[in-house]
């Protein structure tokens, strides 16, 4: 077997620094083999060695928290013995290089880390980035990612109900693709992935491995000389169709008590699974290469370490269940096969063709990775915003803001995706929070993912507070009560102190925000070297939340539900333009800080909205995000077809009151007749509240000004992405 | 002129529907099947009399739209 | 009433059609596996349900309409034990030729997944008897393939037959079928294909109950 | 013996994607393109050296399985 060199590592990716750390931990070179396996645990992404340091500041305890990050998803209690199960992934550079697949198996990827714990996926989410909508590629990345997130979510049967996508040029040669599944469990029938004990059998599950995912540069060493390009696909391709039958195969054989740790292979497949699964369980574990099922000839035991196909599991099973479980898998006409058995020697061993070709402690792989604290510094302040001039019509701007790229419908895309399968979905896309039902229950979860990237841009610390707050207000905004959170955390390089100091401060925003509003992070998953020649991503670290409802049937909405009705705006207004989509899309300036959070705010205003819907006292509700007030009027109406008549209620400019984007407020739509003890209620509670006017006819009429038709808004609304995509 | 551009996914790229196919095929008792592939086939009516013209522009359709090279190869042919 | 719901390989909208059917049966039906070569003896409805059997590929409904069970059902059926095939399951029965014609590409190209209105066309069948005629129902579709093709002499034939379950309302075809169909019946109205989703509105938490008076037909025709 | 079977829809279908895919190469710049036509193209490997049995087996699959010929024609070339 070749001795790798230090050329070898540096061809894996691998610096001068962790190859001497190699060979002490070795104790001598690793031969190809083993130089892959290290390259790939080492790697930012099994790693997390630039990130871990910091994302270890994160709350992630609460009583209702089964299991927080460090398995394949994080899990909640939802009481009555159900757990929900969830977690976010990244699929941004396979997304790039071929979007349908990209995104396709980036889906299919996070379902297994799922319901590789248990769980049947009740839900999925997807938080997406593209580049500036006029750039070349952008429609040609839009429809593929789109495409591809329907097509294996649809076949799936799980139901994608919400999301969110931005368009910015800082992702012209970056898009990010993050994937979030939501499942469904019973707290005494979830599955870990440690690898307990001695004498048990190590079983591969699911699809053949093929030379997937082997990338360019680890193929570069002298081993393969002779594989052509043709050999080495990179883009891996989806079949759900065997994710489909992988699930139902798992599922049925978690009934019984056959597994004792089960963990998808994922990046890195066979590699990081085993070394984890060992790692976990505090044992060892040797595989037999020969019995791996192979789709083509020949592969390298490299080859198959390293190979990133879809589809495939890894259990650990108690001795003699053999039989049992592939009857399962055999059924589901699944490759079934036991490749290896877990030892007492804490190392991984494998052997091919009778002989040794890896030998290496796990705790080397897993314990002694590489760990960075990164310099990093903190980012120059966003300069004040500056005066603003007074806009000439409310109505005028809002036309405008309601057909941006980042206010615009996303009609044309959830319409691809089937957000109704499985017949639990109360509350479709469109709302703030999506709402599934927990199937056979009157009990219901809510969710959604958010971010603003160019807050976080402005200021990181601010800004990862803002996105935690807005998902919790989306989930408060449909009557749920936040529970916990997984996080997507999209930056640029982070050797370069300033990106650094990006993540550094968002993670802390993140966790105080975390904190305060008692929703801690179970899951979560970092993208870092997301730029391109230098050109980093807007910061993009995604919150993707869960909320509970314990009565589905008491639930807020968006649209207004008739005319005559009162509107509230719960929260207080100081007009806040920094950063806001009125400066950018109308003045054209990306400037200004970030709007401030004020967390204790945030809660008490969102407790209230809440308080309201649980009492049955409350169905039309939005919260206020990108693009203000008017915007958020102006959604209530288009999704209803009803209009309404409203005046300025406050203090300081109007551009700032109707466009500004100051946090914690939802505009609540009753019947005239409950006004004033809402209000008196809300005095009581310490939140502002003020009434804006009522609902009526089929336009918008801001401060007396002439009225926009409602129709006409929508109009402009629904329009802009179906243009951008019909080219 | 009439052309004929037959893509198909590369060697060594996983084809789930070549392999459902051929799953399917065995089911219905049709047996020695080896591998299955499935690909698509564009037929195209071009404005040319030169082959070597031809075959130049549905390389550059091919390249540009047809076929996406990070997968899948193409073949050409002309009628 | 004894009903059976057919489990292909990747079949997803098995457990929501049983829901539906409890619903109004009042009882679970069957769940039969796709492998399977019998049924049991007395039947009086065989569903095939959504979803996308054999991953939809080669052509949606294709690999499924040649299962081991699909033999059992086809004998069935052309015994005259009632069939409802919805969305993959209309695409089934297309490709068995129970019903004429095909499902086509979207003419869109996109799968679409909303709530459409469409019209029903004939109550005086054992699937449409609890509606009243031409009323106007919403129902979500779900799916790639539900470009409804036959040639003419077949549209005109179904239409001539009264054969037209359902027409989506004018304006609002998600898919390019011919007519408008969104739905058919053999020629005995024993077997019924359609591409939208009636277990999805057949409570109230769904949005809409437009979809349960097909169950509820079924019902009152056989129990 | 190694086969392809191409299977496209009869003329008179509508063939939205072809359609399509001749709409983008006009949008790409590529001029003078007439009708464009999709297919599927189905590459199989059989254990049979005859080729009239090769032939009559394929067919017996396309009937069967490969092609639906209410909409589709389908076309064997043996190699
Ligand atoms: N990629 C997507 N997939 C599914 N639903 C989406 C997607 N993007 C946006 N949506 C839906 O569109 C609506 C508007 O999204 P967004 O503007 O992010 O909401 P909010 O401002 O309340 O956070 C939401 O219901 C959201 O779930
Ligand atoms: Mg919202």
């Amino acid at each position: 077997m070749t001795e790798a060199t230090l050329t070898h590592a540096i061809d894996h990716g691998l610096s001068e620094d962790e190859w001497k750390h190699i060979l002490r931990v070795m104790n001598r070179a690793p031969n190809l083999t083993e130089l892959g396996i290290f390259s790939v645990m080492w790697s930012e992404h099994c790693s997390y060695k630039s990130s871990r340091v910091h994302l270890k500041k994160l709350p992630t305890s609460a009583p209702w928290v089964i299991q927080g990050p460090g398995e394949n998803a994080g899990v909640i209690d939802i009481g009555d013995g159900d757990a929900i199960i969830f977690k976010m992934e990244s699929h941004n550079h396979p997304s790039f290089i071929e979007p349908y697949q990209g995104a396709a198996t980036g889906v299919g990827g996070i379902m297994r880390d799922v319901f590789t714990m248990g769980a049947r996926p009740i839900a999925m989410l997807n938080a997406l980035r593209f580049g500036d909508p006029k750039h070349p590629k952008t429609q040609h990345l839009v429809s593929g990612v789109v495409a591809g997130i329907g097509g294996y979510g649809n076949c799936m049967g799980v139901p994608t109900v919400a999301g969110e996508v931005n368009f910015h040029k800082a992702y012209n040669g970056n898009i990010l693709v993050n994937a979030m599944c939501v499942g469904l469990a019973r707290t005494d029938k979830i599955f870990l992935s440690a690898a307990k004990g001695s004498g048990n059998p190590v079983v591969y599950v699911g699809s053949k491995t093929g030379r997937d995912g082997i990338h360019g540069a680890t193929m570069a060493s002298a081993e393969f000389d002779d594989a052509s390009e043709e050999k080495r696909p990179t883009v891996q391709v989806g079949d759900p169709f065997t994710e489909k039958l992988l699930l139902e195969a798992c599922l049925e054989l978690m009934a019984t008590d056959a597994i004792v740790g089960i963990q998808d292979m994922g990046a890195a497949g066979l590699t990081s699974s085993s070394c984890e699964m060992a790692d976990k369980g505090g044992s060892g574990i040797e595989l037999n290469l020969d019995k791996v099922p192979c789709r083509e000839k020949g592969m390298t035991p490299y080859e198959m370490m390293l190979s990133e196909s879809q589809e495939r599991m890894l259990m650990v099973l108690k001795p003699g269940r053999e039989a049992e479980a592939e009857k399962i898998f055999r059924k589901w006409e699944l490759d079934f096969a036991v490749i290896g058995i877990t030892t007492d020697t804490k190392r991984l061993v494998l052997t091919f063709k009778g002989e040794t070709v890896a030998d290496i402690p796990v705790a080397a792989l897993a314990d002694e990775a590489p760990l960075y604290e990164r310099p990093w510094v903190e980012p120059e302040h966003a300069k004040p915003l500056g005066e603003v001039a007074e806009c000439a019509s409310v109505g005028a701007a809002l036309q405008a803001l309601v057909a941006s790229p980042d206010l615009a419908s996303r009609r044309w895309i959830y319409e691809q995706y089937d957000s109704t399968v499985m017949a639990d979905t109360v509350q479709k896309p469109g709302g703030d929070a999506a709402i599934v039902r927990i199937h056979r229950t009157n009990k219901a979860i809510a969710v959604k993912c958010d971010v603003t990237p160019r807050y976080v841009q402005a200021d990181p610390f601010a800004g990862g507070q803002q996105a935690v707050a807005e998902t919790w207000r989306n989930l408060t905004a449909v009557g749920a009560t936040p529970l916990a959170v997984t996080d997507n955390l999209n930056f640029g390089n982070p050797q370069r102190p300033e990106i650094m100091g990006q993540f550094v401060l968002a993670v802390r925003g993140i966790g105080d925000a975390c904190r305060a509003l008692d929703f801690p992070v179970v899951s979560g998953n970092v993208s870092l070297y997301n730029e391109t020649n230098g050109q980093a991503i807007l910061p993009t670290p995604a919150i993707g939340g869960v909320g509970l409802m314990k009565d589905v049937t008491k639930h807020a909405s968006v649209p207004f539900k008739g005319e005559g009705q009162a509107i509230l705006l719960i929260g207080d207004t100081k007009g806040h333009l920094g950063q806001s989509i009125y400066v950018r899309e109308m003045l054209g300036r990306e400037e200004g800080p970030a709007p401030a959070i004020d967390l204790k705010i945030e809660r008490r205003n969102g407790d209230f909205v809440r308080g309201l819907i649980e009492a049955g006292r409350l169905t039309t509700v939005h919260d206020v995000s990108d693009g203000g007030l008017a915007v958020a009027l102006a959604e209530m109406a288009m999704s209803s077809g009803i209009g309404a008549r409203v005046a300025h209620a406050g203090a300081g400019s109007r551009t700032g009151f109707w466009f500004g984007e100051d946090q914690a407020r939802y505009v609540l739509a009753v019947p005239a007749g409950d006004v004033e003890r809402i209000l008196s209620d809300a005095k009581l509670a310490g939140v502002p509240a003020v009434k804006l006017g009522e609902t009526s006819g089929t336009s918008l009429q801001f401060d007396g000004e002439a009225g926009v038709s409602v129709k006409t808004l929508k109009a402009g609304h629904e329009e802009w992405l179906p243009k951008l995509m019909a080219g | 002129m009439k052309a004929r551009v037959t893509v198909m996914l590369k060697s060594g790229v996983l084809d789930p529907q070549g392999k459902a196919i051929g799953q399917a095929l065995d089911r219905l008792g049709f047996q020695g099947v080896g591998e299955v592939r499935q690909g698509k086939v564009i037929e195209l009516e071009l404005d040319e009399t030169d082959a070597a013209r031809a075959r130049a522009r549905l390389s550059e359709m091919c390249e540009k739209l047809l076929a996406n090279t990070v997968i899948e190869n193409y073949a050409i042919e002309l009628k | 009433m004894k009903a059976a719901v057919i489990v292909f390989p990747a079949s997803n909208c098995d457990r929501d059609v049983a829901m539906a059917l409890e619903r109004s049966i009042g009882k679970p039906p069957l769940m039969a596996w796709h492998a399977d070569a019998s049924l049991p003896d007395r039947l009086d409805l065989i569903v095939l349900p959504g979803g996308f059997s054999y991953g939809d590929y080669l052509r949606c409904g294709a690999m499924a309409a040649h299962s081991p069970i699909m033999r059992e059902v086809i004998a069935r059926a052309k015994k005259g034990t009632p069939l409802l095939g919805i969305c993959n399951g209309f695409q089934i029965l297309c490709e068995t030729g129970l019903l004429p014609g095909a499902l086509m590409r979207n003419a869109s190209l996109k799968f679409v997944s909303r709530s459409v209105a469409m019209t029903v066309e004939a109550t005086n069948t054992m699937f449409t008897a609890r509606y009243t005629p031409g009323q106007t129902i919403r129902i979500p579709v779900a799916h790639g393939d539900g470009n409804y093709f036959a040639d003419k002499a077949t549209l005109d034939r179904l239409e001539g037959e009264g054969q037209i379950a359902f027409r989506y309302a004018q304006g609002d075809n998600p898919n390019g079928a011919a007519r408008n169909i969104a739905g058919i019946f053999n020629e005995q109205r024993t077997i019924m294909g359609m591409m939208p989703h009636p277990e999805r509105v057949s409570e109230p938490l769904h949005g809409g109950t437009d979809g349960k008076a097909i169950f509820d037909s079924l019902v009152g025709a056989l129990s």
